[in-house]
């Protein structure tokens, strides 16, 4: 079992053995899950330093590392032909920065779920499945594991949220389930439609393998999704640009971007702190990976064909969202449209098919990870204290928790982009991208990039209006003298959660090449793919 | 042919080895009946253990006959891959039933065991051939027994309103089926669907009479299966039949009659029937239909059996779309009837089992429950995941499959039906999430404040439904075990 | 002289009768009459085509088969309507709709 | 020279409560020595320090961090360095006593590390970086005392308003990148330019000069960008001469002069135009304000107008020229503004009186209070107003002589800037005349205050130190050694620029000389003037003393020039705050109104999409469900209709 299978299976493990442990022994779930993540954590920087920054990936397995391959699931299917399912994971420079994320903030989600006392074991057990699930999805090569582990991921989710949520959450969990499964079943459709277009090489048979179909020499002639004499069209479009849309679809509904972001807000509001946590920290970023690791190097020359309207959507989203958080009065809600702005970013970056935009797109979510999650964890700390968020109901926090104001407005700054924090190296680096595409000729014009910085501009405003609503001005507060004595700062267990993820935040704003030199090679290698349709 | 009587007798004797399992439930049928007049008073489970006895050398014999391919009686038995295989999972889930029957039935139910037996036996018919009149009898042996079956126990108002809906709805579509059946055998001569003759004489006849007699012949099957628009009775017989019967009833017939419609859509498509390309058409649309009707008519239900009822009949829809992209393998169909049948037992163990401690179906009641009953609760929300076809269990696997060659079929002909039936195929999945998640909904998101006395939770039912749901994962994540064994 | 026609139009009209009689009476028993008589015009055929079908006798075995079918249905029938009876006083169909949605 | 900042960043997070001022004082005092002998001495007029080291890299290219070292940038770190020590020395008797003292001294550092920064910067990517960064400490600054509403409110300006002007240089950056390639300054603008091989009139060239315009107008408080500065009077009056008088403010044009190779003509002309118009208005803004701080704060905007001109013209060594002398003669002002105010607040707080400790009218005669301040705030003030023996004489000369000479060389219809420029020149006198007079002469109006006990001071020596060592630094000989020959500075002399228009003519040299007489002539007279107008105009009284004196001629100059010149100051002030800074209230309200409205549509239109396509299914399979009555007949009525119906159609198709 190499390296990369611990990493998935071990939040399992912990799964096991809180669900066999009794009920009287529940103070230890917590241990046990945070020990496990800790341990995963210690794992995924192992594979961070062992990583070869030089070998590109996308699609040459050799160039992938840590790389296992099982055959799974081989199936003799007559006609239809061989079904051929491995279990295939490996790490490249787009999914190690986002393996690495996605451990640290399971860390901070299980950090922040300390406080958590209705049915712990359940929820442990649940939270385990999920990182589980999230690890499954970044390192599986295999569109079928992928697959797998994309919907196993929505159902602890689910639960997460309808159970542990606020008082809308059913609507919140069934919404944000049925949205995500509405995306994946069409997405299977397409995953079946590449199964019958695409021949392993070597064995002759139909494969599911990821890398195979981003190889246009293995696609059948004439087959649904072939390159070559691909006469087919559903209902009039071709089937490729189909597919594309499709799978971009399922995707987009993860990033989010407008219209297909309504349940983000929803299941936000209304889940738990660390789920949260998690959704924005992790699952957005499912979005992205999933638009560069599958859309865009499946189908190469659809991306160099469609990326105009990618990059119109991701400037909507960037705007809308902007304008949406400026409307808020639920502090959560706020930061929920921020992050469909932020991730707006990311398609934009993706979209302007330069080495800096994708660059910046990855590094964007990277630090969106973390960020958004230290948000998060901030509201949480809020509601914890005197449960309300609304932001017209607090007024001069800054006298009574000088701490917490701290934490927030340097997480406020490092979100709005400010630089020496990450998130400006993520926007600035879209920005840049997406100018520079007019110069590479790849079809995003420069007023999109313009519209993508007035984001920018938007997002300064709505965070600078809450901190100063907030947290500025003499102290005036809803709930009165209850509420005065219930604000309390920050304690230790809060700090030792919030400082790395802001720590982390500056830290790669002042040496991003943390982050860029692993996923350099591989960007270049992705733009190379598409290069030749541009 | 030689038609001379000893030459006939020969071939009947010779065909006898191919009929052992279906000779183990006709003697098992016979001395059921016997234990239960005589027996049953002085020896409380006689019956079930005589009738588990059978199925048992039923399935012994079953499986020596795995890998035989043969007919037998003069074209009217058929044996292959098929047949065994789903007779094989028909005498599996009968066992279920049974234990099901005798752990919630345990009184003066005797009788009901020799039924059930003769329930299997029509279902063995029916599975096993391809001929019109053993068909008929299959279809007639199965109905009636489950005419019993549902009318046996009932004690109250909407028990025997359910029997009698289910009787006469029955009876009337077998009745025009055989109105359909006398029509083509006139036009016909020949009663074997699978013969050159027949289909020759469905092609001579007039379009007009021929359209008829088949699609009151597809009334018959229709009810067995339960597509639209022959799915109206199903809601209300699985609603009001004890949940056992349910069980039973929602899962074993439908194999069968699978089976058959499966074989009738084999012989007749990619001919020059005229039928064969309408009959495409049919099976898209009754197909996009059922999944539509049945899928959207959960969304509003109440109680969790009728809820089941409309989820049957949209993975009927379902089973429809696998026998439309049937191309040369079977297994794929056989796939589907496994994942369905291990599903919709588990489903019904456990809804019985929770009607055990709160006396109801409803939905309602189910309020709360999660906490009461985590271990129950949580196989059951795997069970209705593997319903809505979410990985990692195996009625994704299945569903998958249905998907893949339909998608095939779609590749080849670039027929827009199966395109359509895909899309809709997948856009059901995600409706029927939200029924099924009413279940975890209700029990796990909601709290109730009326306190719920659980009593005793442990029984053979629940194991077995454990083990159900523990093969729904299995089967889910190694599908080539069972593949393997179908393929 | 008696040709397969009459027999057909006459079986057509017996499955038209019961199929009135199954969808138009208010009883149960008139409903399984009806159905019997649905029965009795397919039997009705099977037996008229069977006369040229001299070398199975496939239409008279299907016929005898039905028939015994039909009977063992109708007498399942029975029985059930007849338990409906003791519970709804009543087997007007019409009447009997505790099942819906 | 950057790591005495840093590592009392460091300190300064960690040491909490402790009196971190000394840890602050350190640094800056370090720094100043370094960049003093370490940088500025071998570097000036020498060659370039360059040190660069990769920073990351994005796909071909790689981007390095480093130092920059050349004339313009080691000035203007001995400027930021020369400046800060003062302020500091000076803040910490001012800032005696703040509860948040150590927040402040934080900040300080910070603005002081990140203003360094920006001066050394290699790249405009780290340039960029630190532009936000000083930014960022002066919102910090500007908040200060957050519990303030309207200090809470001008920082999120203070921000947002930069951040238009960052988008800008974002833009600037992206586009430069986008066609170079690279964002290395000394490969753009180095010997070996990048863009000299470029055609400068292509339209990317234009727009990324704008774009880097837009950011320097937002920094450097342009109109209609300078809505921010009158209010970010809310900050420490330290913060405020460091800040926003003599650094921060000045760096748009530090950028401005850095990127000067890219510009082409459009742009500087813009440049130009923006320049004087901000030096108009501010200056007339500044004529009514009863703030100290206020006016102060847009004469500095007026005075960033004047160097704006000078980038515009080419004359980017007469900007950094000003640049830095302005920096000396501003920060003294609000040095001494601040000295008054404090004061002034102590007196408030010991009298309980409820009065604005920085407006103007409860102030006079302060001179005899506090005579070093006095002298000090008159230096200064005669510098800005450009008087000879000042520096602001030399530079300011610079700048509009050389506007002269381009206007000439361009045509008739230039020469309106550089007559702007004289009357902007005029006005400064005047309004700074004001300031002087209203503070320092008269009587005051709280005297008896003074006698019943309540001392009322000279500022304390740690406050006075600094102001009288800027007050050396404003004077003339700081900067050259000829009185009135601008070109002889040694300023000018190193940062050579090479002109646009080639024929500097000798004769121009008079032209201008005379002119600049001619003003200082019309300051001298419109100075005496003020002397004696300017004050009855506050004391009715002694005003109808004086105009007895005086000719009818005079009165009718006082009614009609003087009123008006104030009325229309007003007016321009009212019409500056209610519609340029209404626009901006309004736009930030309709940003928000429209985000509202956005909103609306989310919740409505797109969530009520989605939910509507829910409940239709839902709906839908309400109608499914209507078969099912519990009507057996119904039932079968309805299986055998579609049947009959299937076979219909397929009969008749």
């Amino acid at each position: 079992m190499g390296l990369l299978s611990i990493l998935i299976f071990l939040p399992l493990v912990a799964t096991l053995l809180i669900l066999v442990l009794p009920t009287s022994a529940k103070a230890t779930y917590k241990y046990i899950a945070l020990g496990f993540t800790f341990l995963q954590f210690g794992l995924s920087l192992y594979l961070y330093g062992n990583f070869e920054a030089s070998l590109g990936g996308i699609q040459q397995l050799e160039a992938y590392q840590f790389v296992e391959q099982l055959s799974w699931i081989r199936m003799d299917l007559g006609a239809i032909g061989k079904l051929e399912i491995d279990y295939l994971v490996g790490v490249d420079g787009i999914s190690l920065p986002l393996i690495v994320l996605s451990t640290l903030v399971m860390l901070m989600g299980v950090g922040a779920s300390w406080n958590i006392d209705k049915s712990p074991k359940g929820y442990f057990a649940l939270l385990m499945i999920l990182n589980t699930a999230v690890m499954g999805i970044f390192s599986a090569l295999d569109f079928f594991l992928f697959y797998v582990f994309y919907e196993v991921m929505l159902l602890p989710l689910y639960f997460l949220i309808g159970i542990w949520g606020g008082e809308r959450r059913e609507y919140a969990a069934i919404k944000f389930f049925i949205y995500t499964l509405l995306g994946s079943v069409l997405m299977l459709l397409i995953i079946v439609g590449l199964y019958f277009s695409v021949i392993n090489p070597v064995t002759g048979a139909h494969t599911f393998n990821m890398l195979h179909m981003m190889n246009p020499a293995n696609y059948v002639d004439g087959s649904f999704f072939a390159y070559i004499a691909n006469y087919h069209d559903v209902f009039g479009i071709p089937a490729r640009l189909i597919g594309f849309i499709v799978l971009f679809f399922a995707f987009a509904i993860k990033v989010p971007i407008v219209p297909l972001h309504t349940w983000l807000p929803d299941a936000h509001v209304e889940a738990p702190t660390p789920v949260s946590i998690i959704l924005a920290g992790i699952l957005l970023k499912i979005g992205g990976y999933g638009i560069i690791r599958v859309c865009y190097s499946i189908f190469p020359d659809i991306a160099a064909t469609t990326n105009w309207w990618l990059a119109l959507i991701g400037v909507v989203s960037i705007l809308y969202g902007a304008l949406n958080a400026l409307a808020q009065k639920d502090l959560k809600r706020m930061i929920a449209y921020s992050s469909v702005s932020h991730m707006g970013f990311v398609l934009l970056g993706i979209a302007s098919l330069t080495a800096e935009g994708l660059a910046g797109a990855m590094f964007q979510m990277v630090s969106h990870g973390f960020l958004s999650a230290a948000l998060f964890f901030l509201v949480g700390v809020l509601y914890d204290r005197v449960h309300d968020r609304y932001i017209y109901n607090f007024r001069g926090l800054a006298s009574l928790m000088p701490k917490y104001t701290a934490y927030v407005a340097i997480a406020f700054f490092a979100s709005l982009g400010l630089p020496g924090f990450s998130a400006f190296i993520g926007e600035a680096f879209v920005i840049i991208g997406a100018f520079n595409a007019e110069s590479m000729t790849t079809g995003v014009p420069r007023w999109m990039a313009i519209g993508g910085s007035i984001g920018i501009l938007l997002s300064a405003a709505y965070f600078l209006w809450t901190l100063q609503r907030m947290f500025f001005g003499q102290t005036r507060l809803q709930g009165g003298q209850v509420w005065k004595e219930a604000l309390t700062d920050l304690n230790t267990r809060e700090q030792v959660i919030l400082f790395p993820a802001l720590a982390l935040a500056l830290l790669l704003g002042i040496m991003p090449s943390l982050v860029f030199s692993n996923l350099n090679a591989s960007v270049l290698q992705l733009i190379d793919l598409i290069k030749p349709y541009l | 042919m030689n038609v001379s009587i000893p030459n006939i007798l020969d071939q009947i004797i010779a065909s006898v080895p191919l009929f052992k399992p279906e000779l183990a439930l006709i003697i098992g049928f016979i001395v059921c009946i016997f234990i239960a007049l005589f027996l049953e008073k002085r020896w409380r489970n006689s019956t079930f253990i005589g009738c588990i006895v059978t199925l048992g050398f039923s399935l012994y014999y079953l499986i020596g006959q795995l890998s035989t391919t043969a007919t037998g009686f003069s074209g009217m038995w058929l044996v292959d891959t098929w047949s065994t295989y789903a007779r094989l999972i028909v005498v599996c889930s009968t066992v279920i039933i049974a234990i099901f029957l005798q752990q919630q039935h345990s009184k003066n139910n005797g009788d009901v065991y020799s039924i059930l037996i003769a329930a299997t036996l029509g279902m063995h018919v029916l599975s096993s051939t391809s001929h019109w009149l053993m068909g008929f009898i299959g279809i007639e042996m199965v109905s009636i027994a489950s005419y019993i079956l549902v009318g046996y126990f009932s004690h109250n108002k909407t028990q025997s309103e359910a029997a009698m809906k289910y009787v006469l709805f029955g009876s009337v579509c077998a009745a025009v089926m055989l109105y359909g059946l006398s029509l083509i055998y006139g036009l016909t001569g020949n009663l074997d669907f699978q013969s050159a003759e027949h289909l020759q004489g469905l092609m001579d006849a007039p379009e007009a009479i021929i359209t008829l007699a088949l699609l009151f012949v597809f009334a018959g099957i229709g009810f067995k299966l339960s597509f639209v628009p022959f799915h109206v009775w199903s809601p209300d017989v699985y609603q009001g039949a004890p949940t056992a019967i349910t069980a039973f009833l929602s899962t074993i017939p439908k194999i069968g009659a699978i089976i058959l419609f499966a074989r009738l859509y084999q012989s007749w498509s990619s001919t020059a029937f005229y039928f064969s390309e309408l009959s495409t058409w049919f099976m898209t649309i009754v197909a996009i239909v059922t999944m539509l009707v049945g899928n959207l008519a959960a969304l509003r239900q109440q109680d969790v059996k009728r809820m089941m009822a409309y989820s049957s009949i949209g993975h009927t829809g379902l089973l429809l779309m696998a026998v439309f992209a049937y191309q040369d393998l079977n297994s794929y169909l056989l796939f589907y009837i496994v994942a369905y049948v291990l599903m919709n037992l588990a489903t019904f163990i456990f809804i019985d089992q929770i009607e055990q401690q709160t006396g109801s179906t409803s939905l309602l009641s189910y309020t709360g429950l999660g906490k009461k009953m985590p271990i129950l609760f949580t196989a059951f929300t795997l069970v209705a995941i593997s319903l809505i076809g979410i990985p990692p269990t195996v009625g994704f696997v299945a569903k998958l499959m249905v998907f893949t060659s339909t998608f095939s079929v779609f590749q080849s002909s670039g027929d827009t039906g199966a395109l359509l039936l895909l899309i809709i195929g997948a856009l059901t999945s995600a409706i029927s999430l939200f029924f099924y998640f009413k279940i975890p909904l209700y029990a796990f998101l909601r709290s109730s404040d009326q306190p719920v006395i659980l009593k005793k939770q442990f029984g053979v039912l629940l194991v077995i439904a454990y083990i159900l749901t523990a093969l729904v994962i299995l089967f889910g994540i190694f599908p080539n075990w069972v593949m393997q064994v179908l393929a | 002289m008696i040709t397969l026609t009459h027999f057909l139009v006459v079986s057509a009209c017996i499955f038209c009768i019961g199929l009135y009689a199954v969808l138009a009476k208010r009883s149960a028993i008139m409903i399984l009459v009806g159905i019997e008589l649905m029965i009795n015009a397919a039997i009705l055929n099977f037996v008229a085509f069977g006369k040229y079908d001299k070398l199975n006798y496939g239409g008279q075995v299907f016929a005898l088969f039905a028939i015994v079918l039909a009977a063992a249905a109708v007498a399942v029938g029975l029985a059930i309507i007849l338990n409906v009876y003791r519970n709804f006083k009543t087997i007007n169909p019409e009447n009997i709709h505790e099942l819906k949605d | 020279m950057l790591c005495p900042l840093l590592a009392f960043l460091v300190q300064a997070l960690l040491g909490k409560k402790s009196i971190s001022g000394n840890i602050a004082l350190v640094a800056i005092l370090a720094s100043t020595l370094i960049s003093l002998f370490g940088v500025f001495l071998p570097i000036w007029n020498e060659t370039t320090i360059l040190q660069k080291w990769a920073w990351f890299t994005i796909g071909q290219h790689t981007l390095h961090v480093g130092i920059l070292i050349n004339n313009l940038t080691a000035l203007m770190q001995l400027i930021v360095c020369i400046i800060a020590l003062p302020v500091h020395i000076y803040s910490r008797a001012y800032m005696k006593g703040d509860s948040g003292i150590h927040r402040y001294w934080m900040y300080l550092s910070l603005f002081c590390f990140a203003m360094l920064g920006l001066t050394v910067s290699l790249n405009l990517l780290q340039l960029y970086i630190f532009w936000e960064l000083v930014g960022f400490a002066s919102y910090l600054l500007i908040g200060f005392w957050f519990t303030k509403e309207t200090a809470a409110q001008a920082n999120k300006k203070a921000f947002l308003i930069n951040r238009i002007g960052d988008i800008g240089f974002l833009i600037g950056i992206a586009l430069v990148y986008a066609n170079c390639g690279t964002l290395d300054l000394s490969t753009l603008f180095g010997k070996t330019s990048v863009l000299s091989s470029m055609d400068k009139n292509m339209s990317w060239v234009t727009f990324a000069g704008l774009a880097f315009f837009l950011g320097a107008m937002a920094k450097s408080a342009q109109f209609p960008l300078h809505v921010w500065l009158p209010d970010a009077m809310e900050g420490p009056t330290a913060v405020s001469s460091l800040i926003h008088a003599a650094t921060m403010v000045a760096a748009g044009v530090f950028l401005l002069c850095t990127v000067f190779p890219l510009f082409n003509e459009t742009v500087l002309f813009v440049i130009t135009i923006i320049g004087t118009l901000t030096a108009l208005s501010a200056a007339i803004f500044a004529l009514g304000q009863y703030d100290i701080k206020k006016v102060l704060a847009f004469s500095t905007i007026s005075q960033l107008g004047f160097m704006m001109v000078g980038v515009g013209i080419g004359a980017w060594n007469a900007a950094m020229f000003h640049l830095t002398t302005h920096a000396f003669f501003k920060c003294l002002l609000f040095l001494s503004a601040g000295a008054v105010i404090h004061e002034m607040a102590h007196l408030k707080a010991k009298a309980q009186l409820t009065i604005d400790p920085q407006d103007l009218r409860h102030m006079g005669g302060l001179r005899h209070f506090m005579p070093k301040t006095f002298v000090c705030m008159v230096i200064a003030s005669l510098s800005l107003a450009g008087f000879p023996l000042t520096s602001g004489y030399l530079s300011k000369d610079s700048i509009v002589i050389t506007a002269y000479e381009w206007a000439s060389h361009l045509g008739t219809a230039y020469m309106l800037i550089p007559v702007l420029l004289i009357i902007v020149s005029l006005l400064t006198a005047f309004y700074i005349g004001r300031l002087i007079f209203k503070t320092f002469f008269g009587s005051f109006k709280y005297r008896s205050l003074t006698g019943a006990g309540i001392s009322f001071h000279e500022a304390p020596k740690a406050m006075l130190i600094p102001m009288i060592f800027l007050a050396a630094g404003s004077l003339f000989p700081f900067f050259g050694i000829s009185l009135t020959d601008y070109h002889s500075a040694w300023i000018m002399h190193t940062l050579e620029t090479e002109s646009s228009y080639p024929t500097l003519a000798q004769a121009h040299l008079f032209i201008p000389a005379l002119l600049t007489g001619g003003a200082i002539l019309a300051w001298l007279i419109g100075w005496n003037w003020y002397v004696k107008q300017k004050y009855p105009l506050s004391e009715n009284n002694v005003w109808v003393h004086f105009a007895h004196k005086q000719s009818y001629i005079n009165e009718f100059n006082e009614r009609v020039f003087v009123n008006g010149t104030i009325g229309l100051s007003r007016i321009l002030y009212t019409f500056d705050r209610y519609v340029v800074d209404g626009l901006t209230k309004f736009f930030s309200w309709f940003v928000r109104q429209l985000s509202v409205v956005v909103y609306w549509f989310d919740k409505h239109i797109v969530d009520g999409l989605v939910n509507l396509v829910a409940n239709a299914t839902y709906y839908i399979g309400h109608l499914v469900r209507h078969v099912q009555n519990g009507q057996l007949q119904t039932y079968l009525g309805f299986a055998l209709t579609i049947v009959v119906l299937g076979i219909l159609y397929l009969i008749i198709k």
